[in-house]
């Protein structure tokens, strides 16, 4: 399992950095996105995973990481699909307002050759 | 937390093998029919009884366990019977639209024409 | 008496000046040359306190963490210094009086003049060497300020700015020098520093700290390699010529050099470095000015040669050098400032500089023309003038020093030969313009000058004639009390004497005088016919050549260092940041192995392996389609997506998977909104990729898959690691009893980290603002302005249920019937589901943030299958107003803690007892859900719907259909 | 009596609604109960611009019947289609377009008719006339257009005008 | 609780209530908009100094911690204002009054919500110096980052977006990175209040320290990409050029903000970390400053338009900063503290000018330099000559010129203000430390690099003041606002008055560079600060010391 | 838990899987956008059963509020995407 989950960061961090590496504005914010996936599910993963102990309060069991998963990397994951999401919206917004200026969606704003 | 009888838990198990046999269903026909009209009849399997069963599952499963009736997972069948179809309309008016624009064969003409004369259903200029 | 008054008056002044109305110039005048005379009968009076090595101190604390105070300092050297700044600033204010027209800008001039004269005090006057380096930085000011006075003519321009960069640089390097000096010494104070000689020549920074120096004293005072900008300086007004880079300010770098002659004089380096370039530019300008048609360049040259021979006399490592140089010092500013004034006169007068056109000046100004004459015999060193007296004392010193044979021979043949030069340049100066028959095609009738024009260069040339005469009289305890600080101490016997018999020094005046009368008439000649109109022997470049061309050259190259070491592009900024983190990553962590911990696996479900590798799919999917299948793209994010939610669920984070699902959801309509203004691309058929373009796709490659191998290594050390000494049972601990809330996530959303969920609310509404404001201003691109093409094809709308949903019917029509029902069904549904999450989010996972993302699906629903317009005649959504309620309500309930006297945001829970439904608890981390709600809300709405107002702002009308029904 | 409209719009909707609500909540007690009428009776108000449903609704048995004949049907055309899937290699249904010429011409009603035939796996709603008289069905199993009209009207629109007009 | 610790929430709830203020009046009444941002600005700076004021009356150690939400550390999170807050408090607010002023002569009017993402800016910079969490510090970078992002962009136009298109990307990427290293923090110590970081960096077992350290240093490149280290900083100068004038004034302290962290970092983690391995940092951010210093100067003379220039020299002021600051000497950094203030305020003072001073030509856009063509051999003084007769500067020129002067002498570095004072205080300290240095050669170079770098920016902004005050060509007296004029004679006054009291100001930035050496005086005043008994009562869990 | 609902979860949860991948093969090979746009919306339907399911597996109720919403909201993103391929733009 960890393996896997830890390959499925890798890649969705690897296909991010590929995209934000590319010329055409939608790659880089398609990658954005997926490299905000990567980070989210990395900071999601340093906090001891458990699987069934979801973070809330049930009376009886005692208060420690081996009942409950941790919850302070859920609250920053939380937090972080929040900003990431305002950040994709604005450049995509962005984006499209230098398509619109520049006739081209060249991340440098160079015409295509004809 | 009351423990849950056999039997219940017979039926759940049954339940859910059989939203899970009807899904691997659908997404075969899903996946091998030719066409797309011929591939939106397959998911209703999955939209109808595979969420059906599951969640009869969870109603009979969590109202055992909790000692008291638990109907909320039927909600679910219920939004989906509400809101699935305005995909699949959509989807089939896409791909109506599509085919009309392209010319493919076996097409059906476009509904108005059907109520008005014959002349509006020309092909492509 | 405090001379930091003394020091300040004229900056005092300065700023009144700059306030008297700016055309009245003999107001303005009369009230500089007042200040002037202050200061000057102020220090005239001061002299018998510097007698003998009498020093008067004043210290004013400015900065003494480092050492930096405002220390003044005054002894005979500096006394000496004082006196002719200010005597020479009187005759300034009264020499620019007649010289200035009517029409300049006189405030500015004297304002100008002034605040130079406060600095050139204040840098003689400084007794710490930081001190010393501010006004001396304050004089380049002023000089390029001076400089520049008619600023409209180009050699102005590049005159200022030529002397400012090299003065000023220079003044950089003085810093440099006297902080490593003040390393050196442990103090900024001269004193200490004048103690230390021993100390800073036995120290190993000494070549440096003396090369530093050097570099600022040899560029104010215009020495080679750095004596070019002098010349160029002769842009300024003549006053300025005579005062600055005559008298005065050029006499800085000298000043420094006699200042730490006692500390920094006596080594080798320090003879070859001072005295190489003084002697040096003592031959080249003498040289230069020869050949100079421009009355004020011949100047120019000619003060840059005495400097030259200042700058020789100081580097000679004798005492009685020093003592002459500290007396010819005084002798070149009296003659040298009376002949620029002498020479601004001319100018005035005929309105040209031009010597080749000057010509029988002495009958049109008599008077003029003899206080000329005489100033110039004194620079040609004649007998019975100051000029001589010094030049004799240089002449014995070159003959009398006991040095290495080269130098005991050559050094007499230097100073003859610098004589000779300057006889003919001063027979140039003086024969050339003066005598012959009168030139009659001059710009202006020449006539004499006024009387008061007159006065000062009389009053220099009077000072001329009786320090030649009488010099033990006139000057020679002024003489002693200045040079005796240059010294050190202890004063050389010296003789001020006119007449020391007949020895080697006497036949060197006079060959060099006869010398000079020879080749005078011989380059006359020469010139007649044509010839040595520009200098010969010396190289077609110049310094001044070389210095633009440096400029020029420096700017360049930085610009290609520039070019190379900097990008505008994106991609290779973004490849250099992910490289660079990769990198140092890599460095940081280098020499710790990496292990694997030992927690016990998770248990496996091939599920969720087969969800993940459906995951892993899409992203590559996603990154191979993003180029020319967006809509594919998009759709195998989605996939991505949902597979993250899911995982999130799997992994006991439901809060999480219901926030990653709506989000996902928005963002996916979002990108769709913005699909409609970015035009197909479409693949070239037969297109392939460039070489460069296939390497660099190669290279992105890699960095893409180490980053991917970084990321999962360093996920999976921390997935296999037991968990960290973490906080977090703490929160487990406390939400419940300390909280009121058995949702841990939530209640560190709206309690423990309240603080960060105000900042994320925040970001949000700043973003949604950022949105709207850049889309008012949206142009979309010319080729989507048009209605898409498949609205075109279909654009007869009775012949298809196609319709565009514009009209705000009762219902939308055609296709769109049964979806606007469906989605108006959901809304009161919507709603119910999204006060559910919100009320138990506190408890269970919901809470304020997904509740407001239901709400604005359910209305964004509205939008897209029943149209803007439909929507918003039947409610009006004020996102704006949302967000601001929404912030409002989270910082009044944070200020609302701190009112009751607790921190901000601290949560209240208000216990009621309601009949029928008992106990209730309300806190007012609710309130604070309440505010993530409305901003969330408002935020996700103005983005939207700003997004979706431009289809129905940018309305073009359709072409004619080409065909009925979906054609 | 209007003050009550006035405060209750649509009662059916705020019934709905309080049921929804518990059903979310999973409990009926007394403060759930407060809370749901609280909701039940708010968003009706909210949203009673959007309300889609203008004709009143009638005869409930009608609709109870209609709802468990969809749910039978549903079983039983899930079971055809998914045998339809399993033996595709072996034999192929009369897959083909049919057009319906409809009577039912309430928005609502026609929504809920989208609905059924799109739960009832074996008909796709395709295309509905832009007057609301036809619709276009894209049928799994029909050899007989005609009858699968036919059987389709009876089966499904009628009872619908029966509720909706 | 405290009338200092009340205090502090102020810098972050008087934006934010402003700007929810803002929101809620309308568009069109801007004068009423100019207003609210002003007052709420100034009051901003009010509650500044009076932070600093008390800090500094407190002693050297004075420390006022605010426990939001009132749970202790490290479990909420908790502001602290130290020394070092309090002094880039107290920048922020005089740049921002100046930067609101001269929004309030017009500028506000290119574009919607001008204001209100101002002071959320404003916000988001002072919480980024507040916050004793790094979570919470990355939240408040991206509160400045997404107003930022709105005022870069404010007033569009393809030159504001492209910049702005390369800044938002770069930005996202380096809050990905905060992420990645915040997380990898988490992951080996399980705690974020920085307090709680500096007191268990030591007791790190041997075996996570790769982690930490890679962890670390991911989470520096996010600050040195806000800091615009070369060769980071790429997307500076187009995206601070592009912006409006006030905005442009505002973002010089943006790279405050990166420094600021990155200083942070190292007050907390480097003391512990430097025993494990002295090549961890130090030498590399010194060789980053120094490159980033030389690309500033090398930037700064290439530059012909006023704007760049500025720009540039922000980079300058990096540079100068880590550099002074990685050589570890605490007088170097007391001098570089000193220099921070007096540059940010210079830097945005000239940010402030461009635009006034580009109104007083015809041309709306620069010339090539003078000097570009070499001139003639000596031609002659007579001909071509224009009469030897002075032009009278209009008082607005005059006014404007001697804001110019000013600020170019600020910037240079060249005597007598308080740039002068800073360089010649970093100068005596690195020169003073070197001795005894093991590597005097960063030494000499940083000492070269600080003197050159003032020799090219004299050279460039004569070049420029002659292009601007001295052309020849037609020239406008400009219509100066009484508002803009006041936005950089505040920042000139706030150097003036730098100059004249250097000396406290050099005293207090020594007890802030003496105090920044050690992280434990922090440490004591966070986790001695208890929450208020009330309402709740926390429970505390045994957590086994590490 | 008996072992035979555990294995029957176990069942069912790979199949979903397994349609899961059949529904991406469909999602990758297309051939046109509407077939993709149906593969996504089924994604859809199979992680709100998985998350059901989940929730059985568990005995834990925290699990359906996600399937509620993916049944209410997880048709958004396909509906638009179909209105976006039928009209070109998805809010007219
Ligand atoms: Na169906
Ligand atoms: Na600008």
């Amino acid at each position: 399992m960890e393996v896997l989950l830890a390959l499925v960061i890798g890649v969705l961090g690897g296909a991010g950095v590929w995209l934000l590496l590319r010329q055409r504005t939608f790659q880089v914010v398609m990658g954005l996105v997926l490299l905000s996936y990567a980070v989210n599910l990395f900071i999601f993963s340093m906090g001891s995973l458990s699987i069934d102990h979801p973070p809330v309060v049930t009376p009886g069991q005692p208060a420690d990481l081996h009942h409950y998963s941790d919850p302070m990397p859920q609250a920053l994951v939380l937090t972080a699909i929040v900003i990431g999401f305002a950040t994709t919206a604005l450049f995509l917004v962005v984006l499209l307002a230098a398509r619109g200026l520049s006739g081209t969606d060249h991340v440098d704003g160079r015409q295509d050759p004809p | 937390m009351s423990a849950v009888p056999f039997w219940v838990e017979l039926v759940v198990a049954l339940l859910l093998v059989c939203s899970g046999v009807f899904v691997v269903i659908a997404a075969t026909g899903f996946l091998r029919f030719p066409g797309f009209f011929l591939r939106m009849h397959p998911p209703a399997l999955t939209y109808t009884l595979g969420s059906w069963c599951v969640a009869l599952a969870g109603a009979a499963y969590f109202s055992t366990l909790e000692g008291r009736l638990a109907l909320h997972p039927l909600l679910i069948p219920l939004f989906l019977a509400i809101t699935v179809p305005v995909t699949t309309l959509l989807l089939a008016r896409v791909a109506l639209f599509r085919r009309r624009r392209a010319g493919t064969p076996d097409t059906p003409p476009s509904l108005v024409a059907t109520q008005s004369s014959a002349d509006d259903t020309q092909g492509p200029p | 008496m405090s001379l930091a008054l003394l020091v300040a008056l004229p900056f005092v002044g300065s700023l009144l000046a700059a306030l008297l109305p700016t055309r009245s110039r003999t107001l303005i005048a009369t009230f500089a040359g007042a200040i002037a005379a202050i200061v000057s009968v102020v220090l005239l009076t001061a002299f018998p306190m510097v007698r003998g090595g009498g020093v008067i101190r004043q210290t004013i604390h400015w900065l003494p963490s480092i050492g930096l105070d405002l220390a003044f300092r005054l002894d005979g050297f500096v006394w000496m210094f004082a006196v002719m700044i200010a005597v020479i600033g009187v005759l300034v204010c009264l020499y620019a009086r007649y010289y200035m027209s009517r029409e300049d800008p006189a405030a500015r001039f004297y304002a100008m003049l002034l605040a130079f004269m406060g600095a050139m005090l204040g840098v003689v006057m400084s007794g710490n060497l930081l001190q010393l380096v501010v006004f001396w930085e304050l004089t380049s000011f002023a000089s390029f300020l001076l400089i520049g006075y008619w600023y409209h003519r180009t050699d102005a321009q590049r005159g200022a700015r030529m002397a400012l960069i090299v003065t000023g640089g220079g003044g950089l390097c003085l810093l440099a020098g006297v902080v490593l000096l003040a390393h050196i010494t442990g103090s900024f104070q001269l004193d200490v520093v004048l103690q230390s000689g021993d100390r800073i020549k036995a120290h190993a920074w000494y070549p440096a700290t003396l090369a530093l120096i050097a570099i600022g004293a040899l560029t104010k005072s215009a020495q080679f390699p750095f004596h070019f900008w002098l010349p160029r300086a002769m842009a300024a007004p003549t006053p300025v010529s005579a005062y600055l880079h005559s008298a005065t300010m050029v006499k800085a770098g000298v000043f420094v050099l006699a200042r730490f002659w006692p500390v920094l004089s006596g080594t080798d380096e320090w003879f070859w470095l001072i005295g190489g370039a003084g002697g040096f530019t003592l031959l080249l300008g003498a040289y230069l000015a020869m050949f100079q048609n421009d009355l004020k360049r011949l100047l120019a040259y000619s003060t840059i040669s005495h400097l030259g021979l200042i700058t020789l006399l100081l580097g000679l490592n004798s005492p009685l050098a020093a003592v002459a140089a500290v007396f010819h010092i005084m002798n070149h500013a009296t003659f040298k400032a009376s002949l620029f004034m002498a020479a601004g006169i001319v100018d005035h007068e005929t309105g040209t500089r031009d010597i080749r056109r000057l010509n029988g000046l002495i009958r049109a100004m008599p008077r003029t023309g003899a206080l000329a004459l005489v100033a110039t015999a004194a620079m040609a060193g004649v007998p019975l003038l100051n000029g001589f007296l010094s030049k004799e004392m240089f002449f014995s010193e070159t003959v009398f020093l006991s040095a290495s044979p080269i130098i005991e021979g050559t050094l007499p043949v230097l100073a003859t030969v610098a004589s000779l030069f300057a006889v003919v340049y001063s027979l140039r100066f003086g024969y050339d313009i003066f005598f012959g028959p009168p030139s009659t095609d001059l710009p202006r009738t020449p006539e004499e000058a006024p009387r008061w024009m007159r006065m000062p260069i009389l009053f220099l040339v009077a000072a001329c004639v009786i320090v030649g005469v009488a010099p033990t009289f006139a000057i020679g305890r002024v003489l002693d009390a200045a040079a005796l600080p240059v010294v050190g101490g202890t004063l050389p016997t010296y003789s001020l004497a006119l007449w020391h018999g007949f020895n080697l020094p006497l036949m060197m005046s006079l060959v060099a005088i006869a010398g000079g009368v020879v080749g005078y008439i011989a380059l006359r000649a020469a010139q007649a016919r044509g010839r040595l109109e520009l200098p010969p022997l010396i190289p077609r470049w110049n310094g001044r050549d070389v210095f633009e061309a440096t400029l020029l050259g420096l700017t360049r190259g930085a610009r290609h260092v520039l070019w190379a070491c900097s990008t505008r592009q994106l991609q290779p900024q973004l490849f250099v940041v992910i490289a660079t983190t990769v990198v140092l990553a890599m460095l940081a962590a280098r020499g710790f192995p990496l292990t694997w911990g030992d927690r016990p696996r998770l248990e496996a479900s091939n599920a969720f392996v087969v969800l993940w590798i459906v995951g892993i799919v899409c992203a590559v999917g996603a990154a191979a389609t993003a180029k020319y299948h967006r809509l594919v793209a998009i759709t195998l994010m989605g996939g991505a997506g949902l597979v993250t939610c899911l995982t999130f669920a799997w992994f006991s984070a439901p809060d999480l998977a219901l926030t990653q699902i709506v989000v996902e959801v928005v963002t996916t309509t979002l990108f769709l909104l913005g699909l409609r203004w970015l035009p197909m691309p479409t693949r070239k058929a037969g297109e392939v990729a460039p070489l460069r373009d296939r390497v660099r796709r190669a290279r992105d490659l890699l960095l893409a898959v180490i980053v991917g191998i970084g990321l999962a290594t360093l996920s999976f050390a921390f997935l296999t690691r037991p968990a960290p000494q973490s906080i977090s049972p703490f929160f487990l601990g406390n939400a419940l009893p300390g909280g009121g809330g058995a949702n841990v996530v939530n209640v560190m959303l709206v309690d423990f980290r309240a603080f960060d969920t105000l900042g994320e609310i925040t970001v949000l509404a700043a973003v949604a603002l950022t949105v709207y404001a850049l889309l008012r201003r949206f142009r979309p691109p010319a080729e989507s302005i048009s209605q898409p093409d498949q609205q075109r094809v279909v654009s007869d709308e009775r012949a298809t249920d196609l319709l565009k949903p514009r009209r705000a019917d009762a219902f939308a029509r055609g296709y769109l019937l049964v979806p606007s029902v469906i989605a108006r069904l959901m809304l009161p549904v919507s709603l119910v589901v999204a006060a559910h999450f919100f009320l138990r989010g506190h408890n269970e996972p919901g809470g304020g943030f997904v509740a407001g993302l239901v709400v604005a699906i359910a209305l964004l629903m509205q939008y897209i299958v029943s149209g803007t317009r439909w929507v918003e005649t039947r409610t009006r959504v004020r996102p704006a107003r949302w967000i601001a309620i929404g912030l409002l309500i989270g910082a009044v309930t944070g200020l609302g803690a701190i009112v009751l006297g607790y921190p901000f945001l601290t949560t209240h829970t208000a216990h009621a007892t309601l009949p029928l439904l008992g106990e209730v608890h309300f806190p007012s981390a609710a309130f604070f859900d309440l505010a993530v709600l409305g901003v969330v809300v408002g935020s996700t709405l103005l983005i939207l719907t700003a997004l979706a107002h431009q289809s129905i702002r940018k309305q073009a009308p359709a072409p004619p259909p080409p065909a009925m029904g979906d054609r | 009596m209007t003050f009550l409209r006035r405060i209750v719009p649509l009662p059916g909707l705020s019934l709905a609604l309080l049921a929804l609500w518990l059903l979310l909540a999973r409990s009926a007690s007394a403060g759930q109960l407060a809370l749901g009428l609280l909701v039940a009776l708010a968003i009706p108000v909210l949203v009673a611009k959007f309300w889609p449903v203008t004709t009143r609704v009638r005869r409930p048995l009608t609709i109870l019947r209609y709802a468990l004949r969809v749910c039978g049907d549903v079983v039983h055309s899930n079971l055809v289609v998914a045998w339809g899937v399993v033996r595709w290699r072996w034999h192929r249904p009369a897959f083909k377009f049919v057009v319906i010429p409809l009577d039912l011409h309430d928005p609502v009603g026609l929504a809920v008719l989208s609905m059924v035939t799109t739960v009832v796996p074996g008909t796709v709603w395709s295309e509905l006339a832009v007057d609301r008289s036809a619709m276009l069905l894209h049928v799994w199993d029909a050899p007989d257009a005609d009858a699968f009209v036919a059987r389709y009207k009876a089966r499904y629109e009628a009872p619908l005008r029966e509720i909706f007009e | 609780m405290n009338a200092t610790a009340a205090l502090i929430v102020l810098p972050i709830v008087l934006p934010l209530l402003a700007a929810a203020v803002l929101l809620l009046i309308r568009e069109s009444r801007r004068r009423l908009g100019s207003l609210i941002n002003l007052v709420a600005t100034f009051a901003g700076l009010v509650a500044a100094m009076a932070i600093l004021w008390q800090v500094n009356r407190a002693g050297p150690d004075a420390i006022a911690v605010h426990l939001t939400s009132n749970w202790a550390a490290p479990f909420g999170i908790a502001l602290v204002a130290d020394r070092l807050s309090a002094l880039m408090l107290a920048v922020v607010g005089v740049v921002g009054l100046g930067a609101a002023l001269s929004a309030a002569a017009g500028w506000s009017r290119t574009g919607s919500y001008f204001h209100p993402l101002f002071q959320i800016q404003l916000m988001g910079i002072n919480g980024a110096f507040l916050t004793g969490d790094l979570f919470n510090l990355f939240v408040f970078f991206e509160v400045m980052l997404a107003a930022s992002y709105g005022l870069q962009l404010h007033g569009s136009g393809w030159p504001r977006v492209r910049a702005g298109m390369h800044y938002i990307a770069v930005n996202l990427l380096a809050s990905s990175l905060f992420l990645v290293g915040l997380a990898v923090l988490y992951g080996v110590m399980g705690t974020l209040s920085m307090a709680d970081v500096a007191a268990k960096v030591p007791f790190v077992p041997p075996g996570d320290r790769g982690l930490l350290h890679a962890g670390a240093a991911i989470l520096a490149m996010a600050f040195l990409i806000k800091a615009a280290v070369w060769p980071l900083n790429a997307w500076l100068v187009p995206a601070y050029t592009a912006a409006s004038t006030p905005v442009a004034a505002l973002f010089v302290l943006m790279t405050k903000v990166g420094v600021y962290a990155v200083v942070r970092l190292w007050m907390l983690l480097f003391p512990a970390l430097e025993g494990a391995g002295t090549q961890f940092g130090g030498p590399l951010l010194l060789g980053a400053g120094l490159a980033t210093l030389a690309f500033g100067a090398i930037g700064v003379l290439a530059s012909i338009r006023l704007d760049r220039i500025a720009a540039f020299s922000v980079i300058v002021t990096s540079g100068t900063l880590l550099a002074s600051f990685a050589t570890g000497s605490i007088a170097a950094a007391a001098a570089a503290l000193f220099y921070l203030v007096s540059s940010t305020f210079a830097v945005s003072a000239l940010f402030l000018m461009v635009e006034p001073v580009q109104r007083t030509r015809s041309e709306r856009h620069a010339q090539r330099p003078v000097y570009d063509a070499l001139p003639d051999e000596d031609d002659n003084l007579d001909d071509q000559q224009l009469p030897l007769v002075g032009r009278a500067f209009p008082v607005s020129i005059a006014a404007l010129g001697l804001a110019f002067m000013a600020c170019s002498l600020l910037v240079a570095g060249l005597p007598p203000l308080s740039g002068f004072l800073s360089k010649a205080a970093i100068l005596t300290a690195i020169v003073g430390d070197g001795a005894g240095d093991a590597r005097p050669a960063t030494t000499w170079i940083l000492m070269s690099l600080l003197l050159c770098s003032s020799l090219f920016t004299t050279i460039s902004l004569v070049r420029a003041g002659i292009r601007h005050f001295w052309s020849t060509g037609g020239r406008f007296a400009p219509q100066l606002k009484l508002v803009e004029s006041g936005a950089v004679l505040v920042l000139i006054g706030a150097c003036l008055v730098l100059t004249v009291f250097a000396d406290p100001v050099l005293r207090y930035t020594t007890a802030t560079a003496t105090y920044l050496q050690a992280p434990s005086p922090y440490v004591r005043a966070v986790f001695g600060t208890p929450p208020r008994p009330g309402p709740t009562t926390p429970v505390y869990p045994q957590i086994e010391p590490p | 838990m008996s072992t035979l609902l555990f294995y029957a979860i176990g069942f069912t949860l790979g199949c979903y899987a397994l349609a899961s991948l059949m529904v991406l093969v469909r999602l990758l090979r297309g051939p046109r956008a509407q077939d993709r746009v149906f593969a996504l919306d089924l994604l859809y339907m199979h992680a709100m059963l998985v998350v059901m399911v989940t929730g059985i597996l568990h005995q834990s109720d925290v699990y359906f509020e996600i399937a509620l919403l993916i049944a209410l909201f997880g048709f958004v993103s396909s509906a638009g995407m179909a209105k976006f391929i039928l009209r070109g733009e998805v809010i007219e």
